[in-house]
């Protein structure tokens, strides 16, 4: 058929090849790639997490104002916190100022690393404290302590890895070796594992009805 | 070249295997295995008929445009086929599916009749256990930490219990002809399979599920259960068999079964 | 460096043989390596067949050697029950994700989408090679299964709790062995993972100028859909595994209910369910069986093309069918589970949605055939697979239609049918596109041809063979044999049947035996075969226009510029009878 | 939403700290939505309801998506929320195990 060949030389669209679509370098999609993929994995096991929970007649819900849902969302806002102070990194690095981009990373790995304290410390208390492990509670539901472990504890793996990463950048961009991109990259990770958190909260310690 | 006369070939032996049924289903013994076979036999005829067809096609096309030296067609396709046959295979599978929707739903979605015999179906490593509820027609209380396979207690029945005490357990699954029968099939370990080839059901024992499957045999005779999911490595051996009796003979043998357990159960 | 466009312009070979030929980012040695890991990867698969298949009609015969091998597992050189499970569960393992996932994909893949759509590499070089060495490092923890107490696991490949889940009293394997296939699998997803992201990111930004989406050869599309499916399949995956290895490992019970007793002992496990497992696995296992067999229909639609000497019929047609099939492999995974205790409403969903994915496979046959109609077929090898793909392809697409209806799976789910059903389908038509991928770029990946005539009698002997061997599959399936049966010692309706397996090992063996032509074949043509040039097919795709093999930089520097599709042959009026991709506007005739 | 990243450099600070303000706002509202005894369902939805709007607060300023090309947003999010919805096909079987429970 002739329409096949009779197409233009020059690429009528993005699509067209020899340019990327989205105006954007690999990196970048490559990370919102993983974060896709990432997010199917978190949203299989809250998924698992509301099967179990539904076939299971009486959830506990143990988690009361203070210290639980005090410190969970003390947590929460020390994580949307250093969202902030990420996407300032990022804007300071944008603007070329390089030295401010190094502070504000640096921020954002403190409100990282004081999320992990703060969530040691309530595993701490919940195993010691309240007895809570993998595979019994009080309560007499297994479930319980398995969800939340496997929920927060992969969670927690991403934030500490998030901070390792966010350590690497810092120091890359002190030395002056990193591009704007890569900062945007490795924010676009932290601003995942904030969004997360933004389902497992709510889903894990809100949800205190029965049903 | 061959290669069409070796396509053909293949073609028309499975047809042929297929059409002089030399290795088959036993015969129905239910009235939904006839229903079955008559859905296996039209789904048969319709995908045989595009197997041999496309097989066919595959070895005129082999054949006839070799390398000839004869030029080829320049065509990039053609839309109305595209769409005819698209519509056509979309007409034909969905059909076959909806159609079948009934067999299936005649398993799953039927209320069992009231009058219906209940036994319980358990699966474990490596065995099957059946239980009749006796003469109260009553399944007694169970209790895992009394379960004794040595001893001939695979439920685990609570002897304290009066209902528990007239339980037939049985290592062989006994139904009377004609008779409407409720199983509920459960496991105690690992996931098993309850298959009779001649009921042409099939239904996963799933730890943690008492899962219901109503059948009626209308044929006298002993057939086997094979466990059909993987279990472990006694899995092959996993074997039972579903007897069907007459009503009398049933009866006569559920008798004998309670006079033997009342005999036990003599101090 | 990673500017989509302006990507790293001429970049030198590295020097030194570690970053050259082991730790290389240069997607054409990550291509071979993941070929070659597949290659050896198939032959242990086979051989674990090749053994299943024996010791299923010789049950109690005695080969010294089988000790050897395995000295618990077949002591006294009689194989076990046990260990024959356990040769099952790897030889599925190691086929579905080590071959089929890893050759088709990762290797051809790798090797031949950026040549294909002119970039100079992948998007990303490091992680790619990052990718095969966690790929390698999950075969070799694969294999350390066989190795330790207990050996391979022997709950098959789809590790259903909770046998997979209670550990050793379950069964010997289920120790050690079951943790490290589960570890196996879990390095697979992360492999596969960035695999993914790295072919998305290449076929969405590093097409060369003029190289739009449907220009693009159907093999880049398959690969491209096929990666997607990766991307959010191995994900779910990925989430089943940690949560089955916290139940081995951690005490925790999602996949184990309330009063278990395995093997005398009261478990403390209490509130999970074995159904959830399957749920997460089928949710990745249905698309895994796209992932497989994708590639093998891109290639297969291309092969076609090029030894018809013509255009492949209904390009749009081919791509929408390559789509709706990566769409609907998502929506089918229930059909597995139709006997499972599953909701029966959910099943008849699953139904319907299953045999809807019926209808983009029939286009593709009926487009292959179209292609077919009114070409001029050059019989080369590769043109011998892709056929032989064609007819294998029907054959085990329409016992699907029997197995996609809940009724009719109500007798044969987990019967030799389904056996048959997916050895022919993803097992063996997948291995002939792979095959048929060999025989067609070993000129280009090794700049040598391979011989024609070893070829051909491959070719006849594989195919004869493998219809032998999985056809009766279906009959003895008819008449009930369940699958996974080490021996058929212990029924009497098998009893009846082993005639029948007994032709199917024999068949087998042939087939087996048929394999080391290939072998020979491949390895000896690497070192003597003639002299590849650079477009021995007379094919149109882009990695064509270079040497064979083409240099580090792919195309020398200046990437080239596309200006028609990929399938031009016969074209009217044209001095030759095919247009390259990259060969500027013509005068051609209308 | 046809904008580059450029865009996004020209967003002022001032954004993203009212962005954050939002966040806190409706974290605070879900916390103390969790001491009202609601009605499970409406708990669910008001929950889910806060928590995909914070999500996509997130994703459009923090993670810049607002200011990409609007075909990046077509390509990545119908798949994964395609996936996430069909993953809910489990839940009818969630209801069966209750059903099907040995008592």
């Amino acid at each position: 058929m002739a329409e096949a060949r009779s197409e233009t030389l020059v690429p009528a669209s993005a699509w067209g090849g020899g340019a990327s679509p989205f105006a954007m370098n690999s990196k970048k999609l490559g990370m919102w790639l993983f974060i896709i993929s990432d997010a199917l994995t978190f949203s299989a096991l809250l998924v698992a997490y509301t099967y179990l929970r539904l076939a299971t007649p009486n959830w506990p819900t143990p988690f009361h104002f203070s210290p639980s849902i005090l410190f969970a969302s003390l947590m929460t806002f020390v994580l949307l916190s250093s969202s902030l102070t990420m996407v300032m990194g990022v804007h300071a690095m944008n603007h070329g100022h390089r030295r401010r981009a190094v502070g504000w990373i640096l921020a954002t790995m403190a409100g990282g690393a004081a999320f992990v304290i703060l969530h040691a410390t309530e595993w701490r208390h919940l195993i010691v404290d309240e007895g809570v492990t993998p595979f019994s509670n009080p309560w007499n539901e297994p479930l319980f302590g398995a969800t939340f472990f496997a929920l927060t504890g992969l969670h927690m793996t991403h934030v500490i890895v998030g901070v390792l990463y966010l350590g690497v950048i810092a120091i890359g961009v002190g030395r002056g070796k990193f591009k704007p991109e890569d900062v945007e990259v490795s924010g676009l990770y932290w601003h995942f594992v904030d969004l997360v958190w933004m389902f497992i909260f709510p889903l894990v310690y809100l949800m205190s009805v029965h049903i | 070249m061959p290669l069409a006369f070796i396509v053909w070939a293949f073609a028309i032996v499975i047809v042929y295997v297929f059409l002089a049924r030399l290795w088959w289903f036993p015969p129905p013994i239910n009235q939904h295995g006839i229903i079955y076979d008559q859905h296996f036999l039209s789904t048969l005829l319709v995908t045989g008929v595009i197997f041999f067809l496309a097989q066919l096609a595959l070895g005129y096309v082999i054949v006839r445009y070799r390398d000839r030296g004869q030029r080829a067609v320049y065509s990039h396709g053609n839309n109305k086929l595209e769409v005819l046959w698209t519509s056509a295979a979309a007409v034909l599978f969905i059909g076959a599916v909806l159609a079948s929707t009934r067999v299936y739903a005649g398993v799953h979605l039927g209320r069992p009749p009231e009058n219906a015999l209940r036994v319980e179906v358990l699966g474990k490593q490596f065995a099957w256990s059946f239980r009749y509820p006796g003469p109260d027609g009553k399944f007694g209380r169970t209790d895992i930490k009394l379960i004794n396979d040595a001893g001939g207690n695979p439920f685990g029945l609570d002897d304290t219990d009066p209902a528990a005490r007239d339980d037939i357990v049985t290592s062989a699954l006994r139904v009377p002809v004609g008779t409407p029968v409720r199983l509920t099939l459960k496991s105690r370990d690992v996931i098993h399979n309850f298959f009779v080839r001649e009921l042409r059901l099939k239904q996963d024992l799933v730890p943690g599920m008492e899962i219901p499957l109503v059948f009626q045999a209308d044929k006298t005779g002993v057939y086997e259960i094979p466990c059909s999911e993987l279990c472990g490595l006694g899995h092959h051996q996993m074997r039972s068999t579903l007897e069907v009796l007459t009503a009398e003979e049933f009866r006569r043998w559920e008798q004998a079964q309670v006079e033997q357990l009342r005999q036990l159960q003599q101090p | 460096m990673s500017s989509p466009v302006t990507h790293h312009a001429v970049h030198a070979a590295p020097k030194g043989f570690l970053r050259r030929y082991i730790f290389s980012t240069d997607h054409k040695v990550i291509g071979k390596q993941y070929y070659l890991l597949a290659l050896f990867s198939v032959f242990v698969g086979m051989l674990l067949s090749v053994l299943m298949r024996y010791h299923m009609i010789y049950p109690d015969a005695k080969v010294s050697w089988f000790e050897k091998l395995w000295p618990t597992g077949a002591a006294g050189g009689i194989m076990t029950p046990e260990l024959y499970l356990s040769l099952m569960t790897m030889h599925g393992t190691i086929m579905v994700f080590f071959v089929l996932t890893t050759a088709p994909q990762s290797g051809f893949g790798n090797y031949f989408l950026p040549l294909q759509i002119g970039a100079e590499d992948m998007a990303f070089p490091v992680i790619n090679m990052l990718s095969f060495w966690t790929t390698f490092a999950a075969l070799v923890v694969l294999l350390a299964a066989f190795f330790v107490p207990g050996g391979a696991p022997l709950s098959g490949w789809t590790a259903y709790p909770p046998l997979s889940a209670v550990g050793e009293i379950a069964g010997p394997g289920q120790g050690t062995g079951q943790t490290l296939w589960i570890l196996s699998i879990a390095l697979f997803c992360a492999a596969s993972l960035m695999g993914a992201i790295n072919f998305i990111a290449t076929t969405i930004d590093l097409r060369a100028k003029g190289m739009t989406l449907m220009r693009m050869p159907l093999t880049c599309w398959a690969w491209f859909v096929t990666a997607i499916l990766s991307l959010l399949g191995f994900a779910v995956l990925l989430a089943a595994g940690i949560l089955l290895l916290l139940d081995r490992t951690a005490g925790t019970s999602f996949f184990l209910p309330a009063g278990l007793v395995v093997n005398d002992q009261i478990l403390n496990h209490k509130g999970g369910s074995p159904l959830l497992w399957q749920h997460l696995f089928w949710f990745f296992g249905h698309p895994e069986v796209y992932i497989a067999i994708l590639p093998g229909m891109g290639l297969t639609s291309t092969v076609l093309s090029v030894f018809a000497r013509k255009p492949i019929f209904g390009y749009r047609a081919m791509v929408y069918a390559i789509l709706a099939i990566g769409f609907l492999g998502f929506l089918v995974w229930g059909h597995h589970m139709f006997v499972s205790g599953m909701n029966p409403y959910t099943g008849i969903a699953f139904s319907v949605l299953t045999m809807a994915i019926g209808v983009p496979s029939a286009i593709k046959t009926f487009n292959w055939i179209g292609t077919l109609w009114g070409a001029r077929i050059r019989f080369t090898t590769p043109m011998l697979f892709a056929l032989g793909f064609v007819s294998l392809f029907v054959t085990g697409g329409i016992s699907g239609i029997f197995l996609g209806q809940p009724a009719l799976d109500l007798y044969l789910h987990d019967t030799y049918f389904v056996v048959g059903h997916f050895h022919m389908i993803m097992g063996v038509a997948a291995i002939f596109g792979i095959f048929a991928g060999t025989y067609y770029w070993f000129p280009k990946m090794y700049g040598r041809m391979m011989n024609e005539t070893l070829g051909k009698i491959h070719f006849y002997l594989t195919f004869i063979g493998v219809y032998a061997i999985f056809t009766p599959m279906h009959f003895v399936g008819v008449a009930g044999n369940p699958r996974r049966y080490p021996n058929f010692k212990e029924f009497e309706f098998l009893g009846e049947l082993l005639p029948v397996h007994t032709f199917m090992t024999h068949a087998a063996f042939f087939t087996a035996a048929a394999q080391l032509i290939f072998l020979f074949n491949f390895f000896w043509s690497m070192k003597k075969g003639a002299k590849a040039p650079v477009n021995p097919w007379e094919a149109t795709t882009l990695e064509w226009t270079v040497p064979s093999p083409p240099p580090h930089d792919n195309f020398g520097g200046r990437l080239p510029e596309v200006y028609r599709g990929a399938y031009e042959y016969s074209v009217p009026g044209a001095e030759k009878d095919y247009l390259m991709q990259n060969e500027p506007a013509v005068a051609v005739k209308e | 939403m046809q904008a580059h990243s450029e865009q996004a450099i020209a967003v002022t600070a001032k954004t993203f700290v009212w962005v954050w303000v939002a966040l806190l706002a409706m974290t605070v509202v879900e916390v103390l939505l969790a001491y009202f005894h609601v009605p499970l369902l409406l708990m669910l939805t008001a929950l889910m309801g806060l928590s995909v709007i914070k999500g996509a607060l997130i994703i459009a300023y923090f993670m810049h998506l607002k200011f990409e090309r609007f075909s990046l947003f077509l390509t990545l999010f119908p798949m994964l929320i395609f996936c996430i919805l069909l993953l809910f096909i489990f839940m009818p079987d969630s209801f069966r195990l209750m059903e099907l429970r040995p008592r």
